[in-house]
């Protein structure tokens, strides 16, 4: 018989590029059904709208690179899940598509499509919306306010608790609400205790390492710490600074962002710490009230620098290991006729 | 303490907030050709500090002399161009005579060092600071361009590992490369002049 | 390449840049084919910056009466002196005759045309929903069109599109040439 | 106890049914017995090393760890005067337990052939080194075998190369479990090695299981022997991390080194999944290389970095592709990498 012959080893893992995004949508689908709870449907007309456009956009980049789009391929539907998280569930649809648009074809297709973007799509496309439309970008609604389909003048808007943190007033809301998500925010960023649990479950499947969000909210409260902006007792400020604003959202979903973080333990520390310490730190200069998308755009940039340091290191330290340095023994050739038999 | 941080303020603004290469991609196509390693960015920063900072001195008085008449408008450029070429003529000879010169510079490189140090002398005298802050702005200009050259240098070397596609491949991957990474600057600042 | 990104916001600006680019690069290429091998290197570069400076502020004299226009393209104008082209002609490799200079800076200058008309059209249109100076009613404002990154990444798709173009013709071409060369061969 | 690798992979050791079933020599493919010349020495314990030596060199006896006569083991540990021997028991790749079954059944036989070894080579010291993370057993592996102290190496996957490096550096003989068998049977019963222990296994395997097996059958014969499910669709030779599959299992025929034979019934469809970068590979390499860093770079035109990622240190255990969920072939690109850099290396700089 006849059989293909096929490279070691002979069984593989069950984990799969697949079920890695398939972790990534299951942890989404809380914060939808949070943001259901407290907007209406329109949350779940803005993720499907994100989806299917991101989706469709990544698909014919491909087709237009002369690839085959892969159906299994779940990151665009991903990225598509994201940008309406981050931007308030009156986003405009038009502001989704845009967005959607940039993070597929400008930010994600041109450098090689999946697996090579330099810059993350979610974020790049985010940042994209917020720069061109900064008012309906930063005017959020009030929870359980049922929003129609179709958003028009009537509905009120107010602002965040980052706003006036940037400010420099403390807001009037007490720390439990925060927790609960039950203040005006980003769609999916406000509610602080189901991003926790989710940032749990994707540990727990090992989709996502412990280190880069340690790092990263290690890093923004330590800033947060040193430079309060409000006049409160040390922890609280450092707790509105934490739960203001996108850092929590992103420590799960975009720091850990495979593709585009370090590959090393200590780089991926590095990494974290300084991309929250700089989205804390340019809170105080940036115009914007939102500053965490920003600085995950520049510190993507710095990822390759650090991964060669991180190389540089570990090489330094195989050369100082004696237990690396020796190569597996060689067969002499005087041996290789046993072995012949089997060639 | 105050001034010191001043001065600060300023070289911070004039090499972050004010990016030569992000906010106002001067440098930007000689980026394409010359940057082929850390080291030449880092000679490429230092000269065009030297360059600028000592040119910006006269330049700074002669304004502040000149600085009503209407013919000044037209003379500045050209006095900071011929003054340009003086420094760097004598820099170059200096650093002959200091023996430190390996290799000649590229003409292209030297008119990369040129129109970099005149943006800069142009716009620390169009900003119409006192003397030192004239002075730092060209410093921390130039230091500036050289991080964000080490930056796109970091981005070119990374996109060589990436299966490119075709028509995307060298110039148009760099620029949008820069381009995302100006978004997130500016977005990240805030305010930034395009001019 | 930064007079085409960051200043192209509105038609006319793009048209007046690429005016003051030709002034800086016509007379220097010319010039450059006629004396370059005169000059040493080490003035050189002083020289032609004196020559191009000299004819983009007698171009800037000419048109001082558009003082908004001037404003907007601000330390730009004296930088003209300094573009790529101008290096390129002059300094890289200069032609040996002057009619070949000038015909390469004309080509040029009028290609740079060409990109900053379209790039400070669609800028100005999409961007502040205007067209030299006319308002008109955008179908979308994207406001973040006005900023430099956009001017950017427009760059970066307009070239990867010529160069999609190209391809597509050089392939036809080549595959022109093969047809003509198997039919050669069946002539023979 | 010692634990290593630090790093590496744990993986679920799919050993039963194979190892509790007791070792079977199949009637389809019986062993015939080749007598040495001259009589069998009544009383081995008195043979003088050069005769045990001798013994062994007639009888043929390879070492089934690394393929090489256990004579020239024995004399060059005699020579370089070694200070203990360490039996190599630990069957640490999943479905192969052809070292671990014959030493949990015929322990007085190994103990016979340890004693004549250490005799053999003038030592005193001997261990039996087992793998520790054995989840799925339906034996338990005793602490000592007949008074030889059972070494447990804890750790996860290729801790068998580390154990055999980290002897090797300090001046042990590791000598397979089979050969110390054999060696025992030569002397004892003046027999030849004419049989080797193989685990045939896999889910196509009618009923899996520890086989001698005459040396030089083909596999596809052994396959028969033992009885087919299904017909397989990938017929491994080897360990199931580092085995090699046959095109053609009639062609190929056991030696002494072929440890296991395994039929599956599936094979891998190529998903056209794209490297996302996750860094598992990092995570998993024993050698503390970077896969990841190493297939980027060998992607590109001009490979730079290359001498920065130590890719000759690759020991080959194939744990990056195992847990690569982009199912890439990291093991093949590890290789080719470590070519281009011995040959980098060679030619001074310019492959």
């Amino acid at each position: 018989m006849k059989l293909r012959t096929q490279n070691p080893p002979h069984i593989r893992s069950r984990e799969s590029n697949l079920t890695m995004m398939t972790d990534i949508v299951i942890a989404t689908l809380p914060l939808y059904a949070m943001a259901v709870y407290y907007y209406g449907t329109r949350a779940l007309l803005l993720g499907g709208f994100g989806v299917i456009v991101s989706s469709l956009a990544d698909g014919a980049c491909q087709l237009l690179a002369g690839k085959i789009p892969n159906i299994r391929d779940l990151s665009g539907a991903v990225t598509g899940l994201l940008i309406p998280l981050l931007l308030p569930a009156s986003a405009g649809y038009s502001m989704i598509l845009l967005a959607a648009l940039f993070g597929i074809a400008v930010a994600k297709q041109p450098f090689g499509g999946m697996g090579q973007n330099i810059f993350n799509p979610a974020a790049a496309g985010t940042a994209f919306a917020m720069i061109c439309w900064p008012k309906s970008a930063f005017a959020y609604p009030i929870p359980f306010e049922r929003l129609p389909a179709m958003v028009d003048d009537t509905v009120r808007l107010v602002s965040s608790p980052a706003y006036s943190l940037s400010l420099g007033g403390t807001p009037n809301i007490d720390l439990l609400d925060m927790l609960l998500g039950n203040v005006p925010g980003p769609m999916g960023g406000t509610n602080i205790l189901v991003l926790l649990t989710c940032l749990i479950f994707l540990i727990v499947r090992k989709t996502v390492g412990l280190a880069m969000p340690a790092a990263f909210l290690g890093g923004a409260s330590l800033v947060a710490l040193l430079t309060p902006r409000v006049d409160a007792p040390a922890l609280t400020a450092v707790a509105y600074e934490l739960m203001s604003g996108l850092l929590v959202i992103g420590a799960v979903f975009l720091i850990n962002d495979p593709v585009t973080s370090p590959k090393r333990t200590l780089p991926k520390i590095f990494y974290g710490f300084g991309t929250g310490a700089l989205s804390v730190a340019f809170r105080h200069i940036g115009r914007y009230e939102e500053s965490f998308l920003f600085a995950l755009l520049v510190m993507n940039a710095t990822v390759w620098i650090i991964d060669v340091w991180g190389e540089h290191l570990a090489h330094a330290m195989r050369r100082k290991n004696r237990e690396f340095k020796t190569n597996p023994p060689v067969s002499e050739p005087a041996e290789q006729d046993v072995g012949a038999a089997q060639k | 303490m105050n001034l010191i941080v001043s001065m600060l303020a300023v070289l911070v603004s004039s090499a972050v907030i004010e990016n030569l290469l992000f906010a106002r991609a001067i440098g930007a196509d000689h980026i394409l050709r010359q940057t082929r390693s850390y080291r030449f960015i880092i000679e490429f920063g230092l000269g065009a500090a030297v360059i600028s900072g000592v040119t910006v001195m006269p330049l700074w008085w002669l304004s502040q002399t000149f600085g009503r008449e209407s013919w000044w408008n037209y003379a500045r450029s050209m006095a900071a161009v011929l003054l340009i070429a003086v420094v760097s003529l004598l820099l170059t000879i200096a650093m002959a005579a200091a023996g430190r010169i390996q290799r000649p510079m590229r003409l292209v490189d030297q008119g990369a060092v040129y129109s970099a140090s005149l943006a800069i002398v142009l716009l620390s005298l169009t900003a119409k600071m006192a003397f030192l802050p004239s002075v730092l702005y060209c410093f921390g200009a130039s230091a500036g361009l050289a991080a964000a050259m080490i930056l796109v240098h970091a981005g070119r070397e990374r996109l060589e590992l990436c299966v490119l596609p075709r028509s995307f491949e060298g110039l148009p991957i760099t620029m949008i490369y820069i381009g995302i990474l100006s978004l997130a600057i500016y977005g990240l600042i805030g305010h930034q002049l395009p001019t | 390449m930064p007079f085409v990104i960051v200043p192209t916001l509105s038609l006319r600006a793009g048209l007046l840049m690429s005016a003051f680019l030709a002034a800086a690069t016509i007379p220097s290429a010319v010039l450059a084919s006629l004396v370059g091998r005169k000059i040493p290197p080490l003035f050189s570069l002083p020289f032609y910056g004196a020559v191009s400076t000299g004819c983009v502020l007698l171009l800037r004299l000419c048109v001082s009466g558009q003082a908004l226009l001037l404003e907007d393209l601000g330390v730009y104008v004296p930088l003209a002196a300094f573009n790529g082209m101008m290096l390129e002609l002059a300094l890289v490799h200069p032609r040996r005759r002057a009619s070949d200079a000038l015909h390469d800076a004309v080509m040029m200058c009028f290609g740079f045309l060409l990109v900053a008309a379209f790039l400070s059209a669609l800028r100005e249109f999409l961007g502040s929903g205007s067209l030299w100076g006319v308002p008109l009613t955008a179908p979308i404002r994207i406001r973040g069109l006005v900023l430099p990154f956009s001017g950017f990444i427009l760059i970066g798709f307009l070239s990867a599109l010529f160069r999609r173009v190209d391809s597509i013709i050089i392939g036809r071409m080549l595959r022109a040439s093969r047809r003509t060369a198997k039919q050669g061969g069946d002539a023979v | 106890m010692r634990s290593y690798p630090r790093k590496g992979i744990l993986l679920e050791q799919n050993k039963e049914p194979g190892l509790s079933k007791e070792i079977r020599i199949l009637p389809a493919l019986p062993v015939e017995r080749s007598e040495l010349p001259g009589p069998v020495s009544s009383t081995p314990d008195l043979l003088a090393p050069y005769e045990i030596v001798s013994i062994a060199k007639e009888a043929n006896i390879v070492d089934e760890i690394d393929g090489r006569r256990l004579w020239k083991k024995l004399a060059q540990a005699a020579r370089e005067s070694v200070s203990g021997i360490v039996v190599d028991a630990l069957d640490d790749e999943p479905y192969i337990s052809s070292q671990l079954a014959p030493t949990l059944q015929f322990p007085e036989q190994l103990h016979q052939g340890l004693r004549l070894a250490l005799r053999a080579i003038g030592a005193s010291k001997s261990s039996i080194e087992i793998y520790r993370n054995l989840f799925d057993l339906d034996t338990r592996i005793p602490s000592s075998i007949m008074g030889v102290k059972v070494d447990r190496i804890s750790g996860s996957y290729p801790a068998e190369s580390y154990a055999r490096r980290r002897m090797q550096r300090n001046s042990t003989l590791v000598v397979g479990a089979c050969a110390l068998l054999f060696l025992q049977r030569a002397v004892y019963e003046g027999l030849r090695q004419t049989s080797a222990f193989v685990t045939v296994t896999g889910d196509c395997v009618a009923n899996p299981g520890n086989y001698e097996v005459p040396l030089g059958v083909s596999a596809g014969a052994l396959l028969e022997a033992v009885g087919l499910i299904t017909n397989p669709k990938r017929v491994v030779a080897g360990g199931s991390m580092t085995g090699f599959s046959l095109t053609d299992p009639s062609t190929v025929y056991l030696s002494q080194t072929t440890r296991g034979l395994l039929a599956f019934a599936e094979e891998f469809q190529d998903m056209g999944y794209a490297c996302l970068g996750c860094g598992r590979c990092t995570e998993a390499c024993p050698q503390g290389l970077s896969p990841y860093f190493i297939y980027k770079v060998m992607q590109s035109h001009r490979k730079h970095h290359i001498e920065l990622a130590d890719a000759d240190l690759c020991i080959g255990c194939g744990s990056c592709s195992y847990v690569c969920p982009a199912k890439l072939d990291l093991a093949q690109v590890m290789a080719q990498a470590a070519a281009y850099t011995h040959r980098r290396q060679t030619s001074g700089g310019q492959p």
